[in-house]
């Protein structure tokens, strides 16, 4: 059996109602499956879609060797410790343990966060000033 | 008036919420937990802010994180149902302080109000009379029994502080009385941070009946009529009616004024309920709930006045749209509360429909119930001319009410709307613990 | 009093007759077709019984599988639903000779009902006004043309058995008035077999009011307050309220004097309507429909009276619960008619909820909606205490109704419920061909 | 076996009844299988199941080489022209096209029902007396 006829086979087999499908001759061997029509579950899509918050904590996803650090508490996100003062962290930065790595504002409160190991800071997620919902991704961090 | 509001809630409540500010043009923000990301409320409203972990206690009761995302939101005002910061004058006095509008009483009258010892002393001041009691708290076993000896056996002992059962126990003997003082007085410890108890008489099987108010901040005080919640498994009620079929037209008045005469001197705003106990056709008060009820839709039902708007309107310093010679008391209302038995995914759900019947929900097929707050899944509230017939469509729906995958209360619902003692209408709050002992609900 | 009833209808309706004989005790079985057999009224029902094949004729319109169906089934009763053979005295005829009770009124009233021209001249016998018209049919052109040089341009050209919009043709010139009469009696005569025409004054713009009789069988005759049906698609109406925004104390008065005048003369029992034509503050009456209608649930709202228990006592022979002075008018309802546009497998279904909604439908997630039959799905009814509250009610309830795998008007809906003509009230018949013409419901 | 061969199987498959077919002959081998009626849609169960009358239309089936006379329309069905007359027919006879075979009662007219073709009787469906609604079957039969 060439490609083309495999091609064909999937094909045909993709519009026809069957779920499974096997097929053996001669040292050719196939074999087709279709997903389980699992009925689709969810919540009503309402017409008024909800607005979403800077940095839903769904996305982004971490890269491979890298990992989130996430917001503990709902506040204003601060890179630096002063309007006017450098940012504690810039992309590319590497941050010693213990070392501030931005301020959550919640009920005139600043709550300062510090490394919790040392760690590159590959992607800083949220912007400077904005709101950030508990669990919201704020930095994309490389333990070092 | 209020533009924008957050609603410090989930579940049935926070639709509930939801649902009439988008009828008053409110925009809404649901702050919810990581548990609660797919829920109806957080789909129906305008906008959503997860506030912590599915622990209620890290969510649902961070002061912190609720206020922060209120005022971050840009919210003018904020709404905090039932249960969870609904009574926490803490929570009510952070709202007000990150200049935010509360919507429900001063916190200073939620912080009376949730001293029961306090909150009876003003309604004793009025003359309103009230269950026979020790004066105040009983401190040590001495004065407890110097109490009891006064007042005579059963008593009940109950937290200052308290509600849902908690720190309460039945003494029928001195030696009952001294056993359980100090438990009693640590599990109020352990649920309010606070132990002091008290004694109360204990009427053996009265009928749990409540008024239902609404004050705005111009002066107005308005009463909707009872509730009698007398259908209660552990001190939670099941079954809610209105009106109560053992108060009579004067008794309904002589409640409805005590309740008013309270809440007015105590510059009471917004939704509140006054509960009374009545016995052999008098009423005694116990406490007021300083928020809107779990059962408030049954008043919304025999008065057709919407309660949350009346709160949201008093909150907003608008004037009430009624008079108490407009609130019209018509046919008969009742709610039965469907409770979960068990968190999982809901596989099918369909609701009851139909003349007179009324379904707040927040399942929809494929909605995973989580474990981890109140079992609370829907009220069904049925309406009809009388009596008998409210509660013949209350059993007909009920018998369409579909909920698979989850186990729920459904079926014990309707044993309990069909059996004869509770049609005659002839109990009191020991009914259904007399029930389940019968095997009659089973 | 009826023990067991046969529900000679489908879809809503059929729900709806199961729901109330359920709350009254009466066993039902649902008569359907072999299209319907998974159908929410069959799995309702107490019991049921397959008469004929998917097509309405051989089905639903089958009078003797019908009849040997309730029969056989040991009911003593029949209830006939809208549509179909609700309004076929032959049927409530074969009924009664089989020995059941029709649920309607007497074959004879339907009848005369039936027959446009005579239930005309009933109105006009006892002063009520009518729309100036041709005295009885025009037989031919001349006579067409004779009766319209009396009456003037615009006229009407309606069938004397008709209803729905068949055989009507609006003329406004003698040319157009002797093109379109054979047509409309071709119409007439393939639609009810029976080619009678008449002509009538044509009214522009007017509003449709109607009144909502209830009679039984002791001489109580009363009425339940008017339904505006003036926002109609093709002479098929979409939305219902009550009360009617152009509606004065005095007007509903004496249009229901006249309503209830009408039915008493006539001796009819039952649910009746009578529609009106309603043009600068000034009444005319257009027909009766013998039977209960659609939009019932409207001012079952507004009463709290449930028009299909009414119904069966007036069939029973029972007095009916209430006098006039009784019924009192509260508040406002309205009913949006939600139609499917396809038919199709219903994937997806969740009905709104909470204070002032009220839904009747027979979907379901997983149902299969069959091309056979009308387009009707569901009705959402909200109540408000106003006209402003009801309808911004009604905007919220719609954003919650999700229906998905069929394609619905509910979208529609919600453009005509949200515009400011529509909430303005200052419309006519036209409303909705003007709306849809402006690209405003696109 | 050639691959226009394997269409032609998957199409008869589909429009078959079957859920699965195996197929191996000289180092072929063919499976097929359609997808389990799933999602599981359908009415919610009630409390109160409906009563179902004397033979719903779903079964019996026929069975193989048999065909089923159903009813067409709703009524009492008879097996005799009277009560002490002998049946039109009993299990095991051979009716002629055209003979009767059983009365339907409705509306106190009763409707006989002929054979439409020669036909043998193979069982008869309904007891004498009950009533049927529409679609019913009255008899499995084999036609001669």
């Amino acid at each position: 059996m060439e490609l083309k006829d495999l091609y064909a086979l999937m094909e045909k087999f993709e519009k026809s109602g069957l779920s499974e499908l096997g097929y053996k001759k001669d040292g050719t061997e196939i074999s087709l499956k279709k997903p389980s029509a699992t009925p689709s579950y969810g919540p009503p899509a309402y017409p008024t879609a909800p607005e979403t918050h800077p940095a839903p904590s769904e996305a982004p996803q971490a890269g491979s060797g890298t990992e989130l650090i996430r917001a503990p508490l709902v506040g204003t996100f601060y890179r630096a410790p002063a309007p006017d003062a450098p940012p504690f962290a810039e992309k590319g930065d590497m941050i010693k343990k213990g070392k501030p790595i931005c301020i959550l504002e919640a009920m005139k409160l600043m709550n300062e966060f510090q490394a919790e190991f040392d760690l590159e800071i590959v992607e800083i997620l949220v912007d400077d000033g904005k709101m950030v919902e508990f669990g919201a991704p704020l930095f994309e961090v490389r333990r070092i | 008036m209020i533009q924008s509001l957050l609603v410090a809630n989930r579940g049935e409540i926070a639709l509930r919420v939801i649902r009439t500010c988008r009828e008053m043009g409110i925009r809404t923000v649901v702050a919810h937990s990581v548990a609660d990301r797919d829920s109806l409320p957080v789909r129906s409203a305008d906008a959503s802010v997860c506030i912590g972990p599915a622990p209620a206690r890290d969510s649902y009761l961070n002061i912190r994180n609720l206020v922060t995302a209120g005022v971050l939101c840009g919210c003018d005002a904020v709404h905090p149902g039932v249960g969870f910061l609904s009574e926490n004058a803490a929570f009510a006095r952070e709202v007000r302080d990150a200049g935010l509008i509360f919507i429900g009483p001063d916190p200073d009258v939620i912080e009376l109000l949730g001293d029961k010892i306090r909150a009876k002393r003003s309604a004793m001041d009025l003359g309103i009379p009230v269950i026979p009691g020790s004066a105040g708290p009983v401190g040590n076993v001495k004065e407890a029994l110097d109490a009891a000896g006064s007042l005579g056996y059963p008593l009940i002992v109950k937290a200052a502080a308290g509600g849902g059962g908690k720190g309460m126990r039945i003494v029928r003997s001195d030696r009952e009385l001294s056993d359980v003082l100090a438990v009693a007085s640590q599990e109020a410890m352990k649920a309010f941070a606070d132990g002091t108890v008290y004694l109360e008489k204990y009427l053996e099987n009265p009928r749990h009946v409540e008024i239902q108010i609404v004050a705005d901040r111009k002066g107005n005080v308005v009463h909707l009529g009872e509730r009698d919640c007398t259908v209660q498994q552990n001190h939670q009620k099941l079954i809610e009616e209105s009106p109560s079929i053992v108060v009579t037209p004067e008794l309904r008045s002589r409640m409805g004024e005590d309740a008013v005469r309270l809440l007015r001197v105590l510059g009471y705003t917004g939704a509140g309920t006054v509960e009374f106990l009545v016995d052999e056709g008098r009423h005694y008060f116990m406490e007021v709930n300083a928020r809107v009820q779990v059962e408030h839709p049954v008043s919304e039902a025999v008065t057709g006045i919407d309660i949350i708007r009346q709160q949201i309107l008093a909150a907003s310093d608008e004037a009430m749209e009624f008079r108490q010679e407009d609130v019209m008391l018509g046919g008969y209302a009742v709610e039965c509360r469907i409770n979960a038995r068990s968190a999982g995914r809901v596989t099918r759900f369909e609701s009851p429909g139909g003349f007179g019947v009324r379904m707040d929900t927040f399942l929809y097929a494929g909605y995973f119930v989580p474990p981890w707050y109140d079992h609370l899944v829907a009220k069904l509230i049925c309406v009809g001319r009388t009596r008998p017939e409210g509660l013949r469509r209350m059993e007909r729906a009920l018998g369409e009410l579909t909920i698979e995958g989850i186990d729920t209360n459904t079926a014990m619902q309707r044993k309990i709307v069909a059996h004869p003692r509770f049609r005659k209408g002839v109990y009191g709050t020991s009914l259904l613990g007399d029930l389940l002992k019968e095997g009659a609900l089973s």
